[in-house]
Formats: structure tokens, C-alpha cells, sequence
């Protein structure tokens, strides 16, 4: 086996991928909560939910549908994002001139809601979702054998994650998005219909949520505590990568995956740790986080 | 009333409320094409939100609003821009997280004829040197001459400006005289609220002036003479 | 250094990503005096009064108040030496009534503010002196209005009653009068004349009209620079500030 | 003569979580048939029941049982699932000498360091299980282990006790990698155990995190490479797996439904009720909670210390406990089981899940009683 | 605080309480109170929603329960203990946050807590899963037993006003003007000389310490110290139960978590069990979206257009 100064090599690099499989999860995840507290500036709470439902959409659309994974990867995020709209519409607009506080803690009853509904329904022992034909098989590399389903979850999650910057980022629909949250009623009045965008966007970021549930229910079992476990993380992420900030949250969600991965190598009793603790330490370096512009 | 040009905005009995709170008790005013119309009153008398109404940009608002002909009391805020209107609010609205240049190009244009960014730079040189600046780090005249030519930009032809030359120097103050007179030229329609009755005596046509909520007189620019010591009882001056 | 001058910055230099906002700027703000900063839009005066009160943090240069460096001082450590400022934006706190708006500022040198086991009862003896300044800013009736319902003119009146509760030395006001009817104008114009008498006021300001009224002492900024300092007569005499600044009719502006 | 007129049960159990498959409402409904089964009423006098669901916190079963024996009037305390809500539980009614006939949890320790004399400790433990699957492994000469280990007291009990087994037969502990409890992904996990050149790798887990850490082995080619030997596995855990993925693999139960005819009735009963086979901790609390009411009969008593004296003394014998005794330290013996995960192929039906293999004697599965723990 | 004949009645009732009702579901709900009006002082008077707050719950309850548990302190000094260790805790997690604010300052504090909450997990001294277990309730000075309820209760009790009093004496306090002025306008604050961010600070440790205490406090009753007490559902629950009765108002924090305790004790027999978190997560909606005052604001608002 290859090792470098007492480093098993091989160990390392397999833990790496790992590292920037569950990182891709991260990135989707915190992706959408950046976009979705850009715009309206609120932590959605439920977005850890959101994930669990897209999961256990996927999981339901195939036993009840018959609609696969292939299918489910395009319909569910529609579904989710639908959902999202609704909730947008019905439950946090009416609040949205009250202190974002107000829709921390509604985002968070909702999360309660929906982790309460699947737990009743389906228990909390999680359900099996086969890996598409496709994709199952792997990939013998030189340190480690790369299922082809986790490759995929890679480039999947990139393509979207990439592709979202750029919309946000670098055009004309991006610009009305950023400005739209800071000064709704002067956009309005600038001939842009906002409320229909705030919706869309809200339902966008929801669905970004619902996509990472999908990806996630052949590999994590789908189990209506998966959002609420890693919804933490991403949080801490978000803080990291600098609340609000499109690309900050795609590279920390990345980067913090690798991270997590060498800590799972070299000192694993960290693992869970670590994210927080790089979490205080950039705080305190750089209080607005890695990518934020100071408030 | 005695204009003879077309009405471009017509107001009969507005009354707008922010919450609970009635602030606008029935206005009624005109302004037609290519006059500059200017709202004159103290602090609180209701012109900002005179302004704000006509955009739907106030809590509620009752009465009638008919800009070029169409009635809009009931129109969605969005739809009110795209009737040729820029609005230019007091607190600017420029965006922090947009740089200069983004806050200029941002209002989509409503018409076609706006003025050309070029000539915008050229009106304003300040902006053009602080074009990749994040919006909000511009010092307040130049945010100020941002949000006024942001407008200017879009092409609208009924312009609806609050205290724009707040915090401006005197020679911008000047300049943006200058500029008011060459839109009115170009036949745009100007309601205009000002604290500097000095800057918008020479280039008005008419004036309301607004108490309470209320507009209570109206002076036109023949009148000024005959009416300052009215004029002083109102605004203090 | 001379005790005539409460505060004097040297080569002060602020620059923002490769922008310089304020180049070079060495000011002398003489005790008891009104000290006006004019000059043209995004000239740096705001900049300066963020430098000044540590809002920002100089790219190079000194500041002294009464001689000593506070160049590296934090914004609360310098208003508690007495170099208080207004904003541009009222400053009041709006959900307390006006007689503890100033009770706060008054509260500040009893050193008990982080005493959380006793009665706030004890600051009632605040009360005398708190209504004193209310009265001498023309607020006496007001004192117990909640401060939200107060006109613009009366909260900043109360902000400056605020502020003279700190006793401050140099008081730095940012375009007082900005946003003002013509009445409120000339009522904090003449405000600010009587609190001047046992203080020092640098303010920055474009109603000229209430500069030559006031300001005893003129620095002309541009482009970040002090382009030139004086009195009203000599500064507005000259032809380069009428040029950046003033515009050709300044003497109808003044008028 | 009984207190408050009446015997009351409660049943403690996780009714939502991630234990509810195996013990959950199934264990109430166990409990229930149990009661029925005798008749609803014991000396003449009623038999109530009482539930709650423990959510697996150890304060909010300990809390609830407080109460229960505090202000609701309950006798004994059975279901208990998650080991350490069973060792607060237990805490409470030790303290307050009541009976707690524990029918799930896995944990040795309520009968050796946190032993009492009113613990009654039924279906089976961590011993047993190390015993039962792990030694015939290694005496088959696999004798390089590795460890994926649920990271709390069960879990660090299992791998201790199994390491044990695997010194005692001379094989070797090559590493060990401690999950916290309901991991999602195991895939860095299965890279340790991958890189550590054992021969086979033994999942310290259960429920979930057995069924995950199985799958992830599977995907990432570990089940090619070298055996996994799930030491503690119930059956709706192992029917939730693909066959493809489970089929074949060796473990211990208590209890297995279609074991025999006795076994094979009562389950039809149970799944009439419940909908789905019985797991062990299912049977468990029907066997305990039958013999507690039969000891109140006998003693003519609720009172803890005679009935848990007539406990111990009487031998359970149904179609659970077969060779069982209640030792004196509250621990019950009686006939383990070795199964074998079925393959795809061999299943008969969705419920044909489990192959016994060979029957553990009770006194080979668990460990002799404590000295300290001898209370008689 | 006045001594009005409606506090006088309160405390008679209060009193005579254990009587009627179980005691330890009533020193639940003192202790759970206590923890509600610590983290209202934060939220209510300071502005600051600390999303984290369980951790000061969790590590005074681990600290009191560890040291009641091994050396054999009396429960004045071991809950002494656990209310310093929290203090010392908020006085850190504190320092790192309150240089943030809004939702910044949720989510920092919510992070910091679950780096707590693992800390907790792995610990050696903190049991893990099992947390710590049988701890002995003591005797109170050396004298009093309370592993009897009622004793136990009129302690807890005696407890729960100290901390009562307390709040609402930093509340109305010269502290408390500073921080009423900080809340409603932070830079005029600043500008008067005031190092906002040390009295943000100091209102955090005061609420961390009291949230210790109220830990340290539930360990006792409950003899047991768990992860339920750091997990991030903890401060989710105190944020509901501050919400629910009231945030700003004195007695809301209160009304919330006797409310609320009453609402999971009543589910948590059977069935119900399985709804909690459904019930739970209704109230949050239907309390933001319609009752943003909580139970004593609305009451006071509806007294207020009556009777004045
Ligand atoms: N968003 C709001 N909510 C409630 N009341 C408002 C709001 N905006 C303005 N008002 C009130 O409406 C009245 C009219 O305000 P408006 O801004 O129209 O005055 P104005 O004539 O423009 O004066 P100013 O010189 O202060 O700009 C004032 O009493 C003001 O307090
Ligand atoms: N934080 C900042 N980042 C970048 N540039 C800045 C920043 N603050 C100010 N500037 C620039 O520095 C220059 C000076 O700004 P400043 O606000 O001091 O002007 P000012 O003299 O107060 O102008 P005004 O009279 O318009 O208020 C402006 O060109 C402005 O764009
Ligand atoms: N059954 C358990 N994990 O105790
Ligand atoms: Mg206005
Ligand atoms: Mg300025």
C-alpha cells in the first residue's frame, strides 16, 4: 500500500472522495439556503425537511407511481418546488414585513410539521431506494473501488450548483433577485412584479432541497430524520461560506466535505466536530464569514 | 385648472393610509405633458406620500389615478412603471448589492427614448468614476445623482422626483436645474417635491402647495409674485 | 501642540480599494470655534467624520484630540474622551420617552450601567438635570412624549440635548440640517448657535446659507484634498471654490 | 392482597423512533395479548395497562416512569428498549421497588454493574449474541476482525464483549471505528474497514444503522471482499434488505417466529394484530409479562420482592422460553438461536427471513451470574 | 417588583400547588419557566434570539449532576457549580457571538451549541447516550432531604423566584435602561459612548448563567442529566414556550412553558406520543402567523383596550 511519511495514501485519497461526495450534498444544501436567505432573508429552517421529503417523494413516486429514479430526479424538484411556492405564498408572505426572526421560527414549526407527519406515517427505522440500473457497478481506482452512483452524485450536484451561480451571479434575472430583497417596494415601482418572483425563487431554492433528497435516498436511507441531522451542519456552513453568499456556500459546502474527510482519516472522534470548530475559528478571523461582505 | 395640454396625470379624491394610519384626505391635481408641476409644503404635509400613492407604493389607497388615460387605482404596483413613470424616492434606493453600474443599468426601460448611458456620465462624471462601486459606499450626492439617473435611463416620460437635490452641492444643484429644463424641453411630464423653494420657483410651472394631507392651494408660476406672502404663512419660508 | 486647537488630524489618507477618499488631510479645528466642512459631493467630508470618530480606520495618518493620539482609540472609548457625533439619519431612541433619551446619555458617567442588581430608581436623580437640557433646546414641554411621535425638527433638537448631556468637547455634526422645512432650519441653526458657547462644532454642511451664519472657520475639501480653508468671505471669494463647488451664482444661492 | 386494588403495567417503548419496529407498539400490543391471555384481571381484580413512548431519551422514560409509579400506580414497568432509557428507567424503579421486566434492550449491564434485585432482564443481551455468532465464526478460522461499532454504550458493549470472544478463540481485533448512532452515510466507514485487512467485519449496530452500514458495504464492494457478520439483527431490520445484499449472512436471535408450532400460533396471533411478524423483543414481553401475573397468582400479592422471589423460583416455560430459568441476578436464560439471513431464492414467503442454523443452550450464550449480583 | 396582591395570590398558589398537583411535573415546569425567562431576557429585552440556548440548560445540569454525583457536594454548591459553569460557557459562546446580529446571531449561537452538544456525546464524564444516571438529590445545607418531593418542591421554588427576581431586577435596572436604549438604536448607543456589544455580552452571560441554574436545578428533580438537554430540539422548545406565552412580557416566558410542559405531558401517555412533534410544530406556525404577543401579550393588549 502507498504511504507518504507513515500516511497511508490510499486511505487518504478514498477518504477525500468521501469527503467530497457528502461536500456535494452540502453544497446543494446550502446552496439553497443562501439563495433562499439572499433573497428574502430568512433561514429556512424546513429546508433540512424539504430534503427528507424530496426523498421519500422519490421513494413514493416509484412504490405508488411507478415513476423511477431518472423520471423522479426531474418531477420531484417540481413537486417539492410547487410545495415551496405554496408555502411562500400562504405562510411566510404574510409575515414578510415582520422580523426575520418571525420566519426562523416558522420555517422551524414547519420542519417540526413535516418530520412529525413522516414519522407517524412511515416510522423512523428508514426505507430503501435502489440505486438506478444504470448506475450501479463502480469503478476499481488505484486507493479505492468508486461506486458509480456516488461519481454521478458528484457531477450531478456540480452541474447545478454551477449552473445556479451563474444565473444568480451573472445575469440580468440575478441582479433583479439581489435587489429585489434589499428594496421590494422601489422594484416594484421600477415595473418588476416582485411577490411573483420572491415565489418563484423561494419555490427554486425549495427545490434545489427537494433535487438533494432525491440524489440522497439511494445511498442514505430515507428516513424522516435525515433533513434534521445534516440541517445543522449546513447551517454551520452557511455561516462559514458567509450567509447570502451564492458561490461562498457552493465552495464551502465542497470544501467542508473534504475537511470533514480528513478529519475522519486523521483524528476521527472530530469528525463531527470539525465543521463547527472551523466554524468559531473563521468567526473570529472573519466574522462575515469566508465569502460574506461585512453587513 | 387652466392647462390645455394633454393631462398625463390626472388625481380626483386620493386618500392614502400606511396601516392605520390616514395620511392623504382627498387630493385632487393634474399635471400635463411637458409641465413641471412641483408639491410644496413642510415636513410631514404628505407630499412623499402623495408621490408614493401614485405608485401604489403606500399602505392602501382609495380615489382615482389615471396616468395617460388609464385609470390605475386598481393596478398592480408592478404595472404602474411600465405606463411610462419613473419614480425617484427620497431615501434614493440605491442597492447595496449591486455595484454603480448595475444600479444604473437595473430599472428596465419602459420606453425606448431614455438618455443614453454615455450622456448620463457625461451629466455626471462623479458616476462615472465610481461606476464598479458598490452602490451604498457612493457619498450621499452621489447616490443621489444615482438614483436620478437611474430613471432618466429607462426612458419614462412622467417623472415623479422627491427632494433631489438633498445633500447635493450647490453647483450639482445648479447642474440638475439645467438638466429639469432640458427634459421639460424634450416634452417629459415633472411632478417635482422640493424643500428648495429657491431651485424650484425659476423652473415651475405650477405649484401645490399641501398641508396636513391636503392640498390647500395652488400658485402658478405668474402668481409666485403676487402670492409669497402666502407662500411664507404656508412653508415658513 | 497647542491647547488652541481641540482637534488636528495630520496627513490624515483613507483609501478604498485603490480609491483614495480622503488624501492627505491635515485639519485644525480651533477650541470654541464653529468649523464648517464643505465642499462638492464625494469630496470625503463624510469619510473625514468617519475617520474622525473611528467609524472607519485611517489607511495612514494621525489623529489628536487635545494633543494626545487616538488614532487607534474605538468609536465608544473616543466618545467617552468627549468627541460625540449626530448622524446624517435622526438619532434618537424612539421607544424611549424623551426625558430617557437623555437620561441614557446622562446615565453614561455614573458608572453604574452594568449594575443589573439594582433599581433603576436610582437614576431618577438624573431627572433634574435631564429636563435642564430639554429646556434648553426648547423641548422642556416634552419631556415625557414618546420620542416616535416627535416631529422631525423636535428629534433633532432632542439628539442634540443628547448629545450636550455627554458634555462633549467637539461635537460632530453631519449635515444637521439636511431634509429640514426652512422653518426647522432656522430653528436648529440658531440651536446650534447657543450650544456652541462652551464647545467646539465641526460640521459638515451644503445649506450655505446656514454656514455663513454659523461657521466661523471654513475647510473646502475636494477630491479628498483641503482645497482651501478661511472664513465665509474669503472662502467663497475664491474662484476655485466657486468653481468645484458654489457654481456661478453662489451669490444668489447665499442670498 | 394487591396495592391501589388493581395490578397496573406500563409499557415503556419507543413508539416513533428508530427502535419502533422492535419495540414499539408491537411490544403494547404483546403486552396486551399477554393480559388477555390470562384472563384481563388477576386475583380478581382488574389488569391495566398503561403506554408511553420513551422517544429513546432516557430522561423522558425515566421522567414518565417516575410518574407513573409516583402518581399513576403502576406496578411493573416493561417494554424498554433503548439500553440507556432502560438504565434510567431502571434507576426509578429500583429506587422505588418496583418490577422492570426488560424486553429489549441489549445491554448486559442490568444484571452485572447496574444489576438489582428488581430487574427481570428477558429476551436477551450483548453476551449472548457475542457468543452466539461470533465464536462459530472464528472456530471457522476467520480470525481477523474488524469493527463498525455504534457509537454508545450498546454498541461499545457489543464490541467489547465481542473482542473478547474472538482473544478467547485466538483471533485478532485489527481495528475498530466507532458511528454515532442513526449515521446516514457510512461510506468512510466502509474505507477504514476496506483498509484494514481483516477478514471479516463485524457490525457493532442495530436497527438503521445495521441496515445502512450493510448497504453501504454492499455498494462499495466490502461484502466481495470479506465477510460482515451483523451481531445483533431483527427481522424487520433483515427484511427491509435487499437478499441479495443480506441473504446468507449468520446471527443470533432470541427467538425466531416459525421456529416451531407454539411459536409459529402465537406469531399468526400477533401479526393478525399488528400486521407484521413478531420480533424477539415482541415475544420477550409477552413471555415476561406472562410470567409476572402468573407469580402475582401464585403469590396472591403484587408486592415486588414476593412476586419477583416466586419469579425467580417458578421456571417461564412458553412458547418463548424454552430451558429458561430467572437466574438470581435477574437475568433470563433460555435456548438462543443461530440463524442464517435467507437468499432470495430460498424465500418461501416475504416473511421466511430467518434459517435457524442451531440452537444455544442457555447456559453457552450468557455469561455466569456475578457474585455481586447473587441477591437471591 | 411590587408586591401587588396578584403576586401575592400567585405565590400562595404556588404553594399550596404540590397539594393538588403531581410535584415534579410542577418543579418541571418551575425549572423549564425559569429556562423560558432566562432566554426571554435575551430575546424579549435585549433582541437577541439565541438559538442555542440548551446548551447553558444542558452543561449546568451535566456539571451539577457529575459533581453531585462524585464528590459527594451538597445540591446548593453542586447547583452553585453548574450555574457558574454556564456562565463561564455564555461568557465564551458570548464573546464569539454578539458581535453578530439578527439571524446571524441565531445561527452562530445554534452552531456553537451543537459543537457543545458533540462535545457532550463524546465526552468520557457525561455517560454519552445514556447521560448521567441515578444522581443523588442530597441533602439540602447537609440537612434537609430532598429526595423527598416536597421538599424538593419548596427548593425548586425558592430557586425559580431567586431567578424571577433577578430577571426582572437586571430588566429594571440601570443595566437594563442601557439595554432597552441598545435595543432601539444601536448606533446612537455607540455613539454615546457605550460598548454596546460588552453590555450585549453581559446580558448573555446573566441569561446563560440563569439558564445553568435552571439546568443544574432539572438535574436534581429529575436526578438524571441528558443529551436531551443540549440537543438543538431544547432550544427550538424554549424559543416555543418564550413565543407561546409572550416574548418581552414578564410573565410569558412563564404562562409558555407551563403551557407547554402541559401539552407534552398530557401526549406523552399512548397514542399521542407520536403527535408531539406535529403539535409542537403547529403552535410555532399558528403563534407567528397570528399571536406573534403570545398568550400574556395578547391578554394585555386585550386589557389594555378595555380598561384604559
Ligand atoms: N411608512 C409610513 N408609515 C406610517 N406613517 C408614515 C409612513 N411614511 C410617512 N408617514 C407619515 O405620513 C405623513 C406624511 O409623510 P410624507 O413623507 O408624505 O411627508 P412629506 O411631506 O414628504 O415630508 P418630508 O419633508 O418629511 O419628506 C407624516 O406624518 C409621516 O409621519
Ligand atoms: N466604504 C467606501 N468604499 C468605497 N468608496 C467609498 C466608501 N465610502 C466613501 N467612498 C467614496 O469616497 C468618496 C468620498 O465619500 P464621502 O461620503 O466622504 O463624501 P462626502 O464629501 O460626504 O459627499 P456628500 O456631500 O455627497 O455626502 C466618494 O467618492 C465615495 O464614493
Ligand atoms: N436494543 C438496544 N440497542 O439496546
Ligand atoms: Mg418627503
Ligand atoms: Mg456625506
Amino acid at each position: 500500500m502507498a504511504t507518504f511519511m507513515g500516511i497511508n495514501l490510499f486511505g487518504l485519497f478514498g477518504q477525500l472522495l468521501v469527503g467530497l461526495i457528502n461536500g456535494s450534498f452540502y453544497a446543494l444544501l446550502s446552496l439553497g439556503l443562501a439563495i433562499i436567505f439572499g433573497l428574502l432573508k430568512i433561514i429556512n429552517f424546513a429546508q433540512g425537511a424539504i430534503y427528507m421529503l424530496g426523498a421519500f417523494a422519490a421513494y413514493l413516486a416509484l412504490q405508488y407511481f411507478g415513476i423511477g429514479y431518472w423520471a423522479a430526479l426531474i418531477v420531484v424538484p417540481l413537486v417539492v418546488g410547487l410545495l415551496g411556492v405554496l408555502m411562500e405564498r400562504f405562510l411566510i408572505r404574510p409575515i414578510a414585513n415582520e422580523d426575520h426572526l418571525y420566519s426562523l421560527l416558522l420555517t422551524f414549526g414547519v420542519a417540526l410539521v413535516l418530520q412529525g407527519m413522516f414519522t407517524h406515517m412511515f416510522g423512523s427505522s428508514g426505507l430503501s431506494y435502489a440505486i438506478p440500473d444504470a448506475l450501479k457497478g463502480g469503478n476499481k481506482l488505484p486507493f479505492m473501488y468508486l461506486p458509480n452512483y456516488r461519481a454521478w452524485i458528484i457531477v450531478a450536484s456540480l452541474i447545478v450548483c454551477v449552473g445556479t451561480w451563474w444565473m444568480i451571479e451573472k445575469t440580468k434575472l440575478g441582479a433583479y433577485l439581489r435587489a429585489g430583497t434589499e428594496n421590494p417596494a422601489l422594484m416594484q415601482a421600477f415595473g418588476i412584479n416582485v411577490p411573483l418572483m420572491v415565489t418563484l425563487t423561494f419555490g427554486f431554492g425549495v427545490a434545489l432541497a427537494g433535487f438533494a433528497g432525491v440524489m440522497a435516498a439511494p445511498v442514505y436511507s430515507v428516513s424522516p430524520d435525515m433533513g434534521s441531522n445534516i440541517l445543522i451542519v449546513v447551517f454551520a456552513i452557511v455561516v462559514i461560506g458567509g450567509m447570502g453568499s451564492i458561490g461562498g456556500a457552493i465552495i464551502t459546502g465542497l470544501g467542508m466535505g473534504i475537511v470533514e474527510g480528513l478529519t475522519k482519516y486523521f483524528y476521527p472522534e472530530a469528525s463531527n466536530t470539525v465543521i463547527f470548530l472551523v466554524m468559531v475559528i473563521v468567526l473570529l478571523i472573519k466574522p462575515a464569514g469566508l465569502f460574506g461582505k461585512e453587513a | 385648472m387652466s392647462t390645455t395640454r394633454p393631462e398625463k396625470i390626472r388625481i380626483n379624491d386620493l386618500h392614502a393610509f400606511y396601516g392605520e394610519s390616514h395620511i392623504l384626505h382627498g387630493i385632487d391635481m393634474s399635471v400635463g405633458q411637458g409641465e413641471l408641476v412641483t408639491l410644496l409644503g413642510r415636513n410631514g404635509a404628505g407630499r412623499s406620500t402623495t408621490l408614493k400613492a401614485i405608485m401604489s407604493m403606500v399602505g392602501r389607497r382609495t380615489g382615482s389615478i389615471v396616468i395617460n388615460g388609464t385609470e390605475t387605482i386598481n393596478m398592480p404596483a408592478h404595472k404602474i412603471a411600465h405606463l411610462g413613470m419613473g419614480f425617484c424616492p427620497e431615501e434614493r434606493g440605491i442597492f447595496s448589492s449591486l455595484n454603480v453600474e448595475e444600479n444604473l443599468m437595473l430599472p428596465p426601460a419602459v420606453r425606448s427614448d431614455g438618455v443614453s448611458v454615455e450622456e448620463i456620465y457625461e451629466m455626471f462624471p462623479n458616476l462615472a468614476e465610481r461606476r464598479y462601486s458598490q452602490g451604498t459606499r457612493l457619498s450621499g450626492g452621489e447616490q443621489q445623482m444615482l438614483a436620478l439617473a437611474r430613471i432618466l435611463r429607462t426612458g419614462a416620460n412622467i417623472l415623479l422626483l422627491d427632494e433631489i437635490t438633498e445633500g447635493l452641492a450647490p453647483v450639482i444643484v445648479q447642474k440638475l436645474a439645467e438638466v429639469l429644463m432640458q427634459l421639460k424641453e424634450r416634452g417629459l411630464t415633472i411632478l417635482l417635491v422640493e424643500q428648495n423653494f429657491r431651485f424650484a420657483a425659476p423652473i415651475a410651472d405650477r405649484h401645490y402647495v399641501m398641508e396636513h394631507g391636503h392640498i390647500v392651494e395652488e400658485v402658478h408660476a405668474h402668481e409666485l409674485e403676487a402670492k409669497t406672502e402666502l407662500l411664507n404663512t404656508y412653508l415658513g419660508v | 501642540m497647542s491647547a488652541d486647537y481641540v482637534l488636528e488630524t495630520q496627513n490624515l489618507i483613507k483609501e478604498f480599494k485603490g480609491f483614495t477618499a480622503v488624501d492627505d488631510v491635515s485639519l485644525k479645528i480651533q477650541r470654541g470655534n464653529i468649523h464648517a466642512l464643505i465642499g462638492p459631493n464625494g469630496a470625503g467630508k463624510t469619510t473625514v467624520f468617519n475617520l474622525l470618530t473611528k467609524f472607519l480606520t485611517p489607511t495612514s495618518g494621525t489623529i489628536l484630540f487635545n494633543g494626545n493620539d487616538i488614532t487607534s482609540m474605538q468609536s465608544a472609548a473616543i466618545a467617552r474622551k468627549g468627541v460625540v457625533r449626530s448622524f446624517q439619519i435622526s438619532a434618537v431612541f424612539p421607544h424611549l420617552s424623551v426625558l430617557e433619551n437623555v437620561r441614557v446619555a446622562l446615565q453614561r458617567k455614573e458608572g453604574n450601567s452594568f449594575h443589573f442588581w439594582k433599581s433603576d430608581k436610582i437614576l431618577d436623580k438624573l431627572d433634574d438635570r435631564a429636563v435642564e437640557l430639554l429646556e434648553s433646546v426648547g423641548l422642556g414641554d416634552f419631556a415625557d412624549a414618546k420620542t416616535v411621535d416627535l416631529s422631525y425638527g423636535r428629534k433633532r433638537a432632542l439628539e442634540i440635548a443628547t448629545t450636550l448631556a455627554l458634555e462633549p468637547e467637539l461635537m460632530l455634526l453631519d449635515e444637521p440640517t439636511q431634509g429640514m422645512g426652512h422653518e426647522d432650519v432656522d430653528v436648529v441653526a440658531n440651536l446650534i448657535k447657543r450650544v456652541s458657547k462652551d464647545r467646539t462644532i465641526l460640521m459638515v454642511e451644503h445649506n450655505l446659507h446656514v454656514v455663513s451664519k454659523l461657521a466661523d472657520q471654513i475647510t473646502v475639501l475636494q477630491r479628498g484634498a483641503i482645497l482651501t480653508e478661511g472664513n465665509y468671505e474669503t472662502v467663497s471669494a475664491d474662484p476655485r471654490v466657486q468653481e468645484a463647488y458654489l457654481g456661478v451664482a453662489a451669490d444668489e444661492v447665499h442670498a | 392482597d394487591l396495592s391501589d386494588d388493581k395490578v397496573k403495567i406500563g409499557v415503556l417503548a419507543d413508539m416513533g423512533g428508530v427502535y419502533a419496529d422492535v419495540c414499539g407498539k408491537g411490544c403494547l400490543t404483546a403486552v396486551e395479548m399477554a393480559v388477555e391471555d390470562f384472563g384481563g384481571s388477576v386475583l380478581g381484580k382488574k389488569i391495566e395497562i398503561v403506554s408511553a413512548d420513551d422517544q429513546n431519551k432516557p430522561d423522558v422514560g425515566s421522567a414518565i416512569v417516575r410518574e407513573w409509579i409516583e402518581s399513576k400506580e403502576v406496578d411493573v414497568v416493561t417494554g424498554l428498549v433503548a439500553s440507556s432509557v432502560t438504565g434510567a428507567v431502571t434507576k426509578v424503579t429500583t429506587d422505588n421497588k418496583k418490577i422492570a421486566l426488560i424486553a429489549a434492550s441489549a445491554s448486559n449491564a442490568f444484571t452485572t454493574k447496574a444489576c438489582s434485585p428488581y430487574n427481570a432482564h428477558w429476551t436477551y443481551n450483548v453476551v449472548a449474541l457475542a457468543n452466539g455468532t461470533v465464536k462459530p465464526i472464528v472456530q471457522q478460522g476467520k480470525k481477523k476482525w474488524f469493527f463498525i461499532t455504534a457509537d454508545y454504550a450498546f454498541g461499545h458493549a457489543l464490541e467489547g464483549i465481542a473482542s473478547k470472544v474472538i482473544k478467547a478463540e485466538g483471533g485478532e481485533v485489527v481495528g475498530a471505528v466507532r458511528a454515532p448512532l442513526g449515521t446516514t452515510d457510512f461510506s468512510s466507514y466502509i474505507l477504514q474497514a476496506q483498509a484494514s485487512g481483516a477478514e471479516v467485519v463485524g457490525l457493532a449496530n442495530a436497527g438503521a444503522d445495521f441496515v445502512n452500514s450493510l448497504k453501504t458495504a454492499a455498494e462499495f464492494g466490502l461484502t466481495e471482499m470479506m465477510d460482515v457478520a451483523g451481531l445483533l439483527v431483527f427481522t424487520p431490520n433483515a427484511k427491509s434488505l435487499d437478499p441479495a445484499i443480506a441473504g446468507g449472512m449468520l446471527t443470533t436471535t432470541g427467538f425466531y417466529w416459525d421456529r416451531d408450532e407454539e411459536s409459529r400460533e402465537w406469531s399468526a396471533r400477533f401479526k393478525e394484530r399488528q400486521g407484521v411478524i413478531p420480533a424477539m423483543p415482541h415475544a420477550g414481553a409477552y413471555s415476561a409479562t406472562m410470567h409476572y401475573l402468573n407469580a402475582v397468582k401464585a403469590a396472591g400479592t403484587d408486592d415486588s420482592d414476593t412476586v419477583m422471589k416466586l419469579m425467580k423460583s417458578t421456571k417461564p416455560d412458553d412458547f418463548f422460553a424454552k430451558n429458561a430459568t430467572l437466574r438470581s441476578d435477574g437475568r433470563m436464560v433460555h435456548d438462543m438461536y443461530l440463524v442464517r439471513i435467507t437468499k432470495g431464492s430460498e424465500r418461501k414467503s416475504e416473511d421466511d427471513i430467518f434459517k435457524i442454523e442451531s440452537v444455544i443452550p442457555g447456559d453457552k450464550a450468557f455469561a455466569p451470574v456475578l457474585p455481586a449480583c447473587d441477591f437471591k | 417588583m411590587k408586591i401587588s396582591k396578584f403576586n401575592i395570590v400567585l405565590l400562595g398558589l404556588a404553594l399550596v400547588a404540590p397539594f393538588v398537583f403531581y410535584p415534579v411535573l410542577l418543579m418541571k415546569v418551575l425549572c423549564f419557566a425559569l429556562f423560558a425567562c432566562a432566554f426571554n431576557l435575551l430575546l424579549g429585552f435585549v433582541g437577541l434570539l439565541s438559538f442555542g440556548h440548551a446548551v447553558f440548560l444542558g452543561t449546568g445540569g451535566y456539571v451539577t449532576g457529575y459533581l453531585m454525583m462524585n464528590t459527594g457536594l451538597t445540591p446548593e454548591l453542586g447547583i452553585l457549580a453548574g450555574t457558574v459553569a454556564s456562565g463561564l460557557l455564555g461568557a465564551i459562546y458570548g464573546k464569539l457571538s454578539v458581535k453578530r446580529e439578527g439571524i446571524y446571531f441565531a445561527m452562530v449561537t445554534l452552531a456553537l451549541a451543537q459543537l457543545m452538544f458533540f462535545v457532550f456525546l463524546q465526552a468520557p464524564f457525561t455517560g454519552g447516550e445514556d447521560g448521567l444516571q441515578g444522581i443523588p438529590r442530597g441533602y439540602l445545607l447537609g440537612l434537609i432531604d430532598l429526595s423527598d418531593n416536597l421538599n424538593m418542591y419548596y427548593f425548586v421554588l425558592a430557586i425559580f423566584l431567586f431567578g424571577f427576581w433577578l430577571i426582572n431586577r437586571t430588566v429594571h435596572s440601570p443595566f437594563g435602561q442601557i439595554l432597552k436604549a441598545i435595543r432601539d438604536n444601536e448606533p446612537r448607543a455607540t455613539s454615546l459612548g457605550y460598548n454596546v456589544n460588552d453590555y450585549k455580552w453581559a446580558a448573555f452571560v446573566i441569561s446563560a448563567a440563569l439558564a445553568g441554574l435552571a439546568g443544574s436545578t432539572k438535574t436534581l428533580v429529575f436526578q438524571l442529566a441528558s443529551l436531551t438537554d443540549v440537543h438543538w430540539h431544547m432550544s427550538g422548545e424554549v424559543v416555543l414556550m418564550t413565543l407561546l406565552g409572550g416574548m418581552g412580557t414578564i410573565f410569558g416566558p412563564v404562562v409558555g412553558a407551563a403551557v407547554v410542559v402541559g401539552i407534552q405531558n398530557f401526549l406523552s401517555g399512548g397514542e399521542l406520543g407520536n403527535y408531539v412533534h406535529i403539535i409542537m410544530g403547529l403552535i410555532f406556525i399558528v403563534c407567528v402567523l397570528a399571536f406573534r404577543s403570545g398568550i400574556v401579550g395578547e391578554i394585555q393588549k386585550v386589557v389594555k383596550r378595555n380598561f384604559s
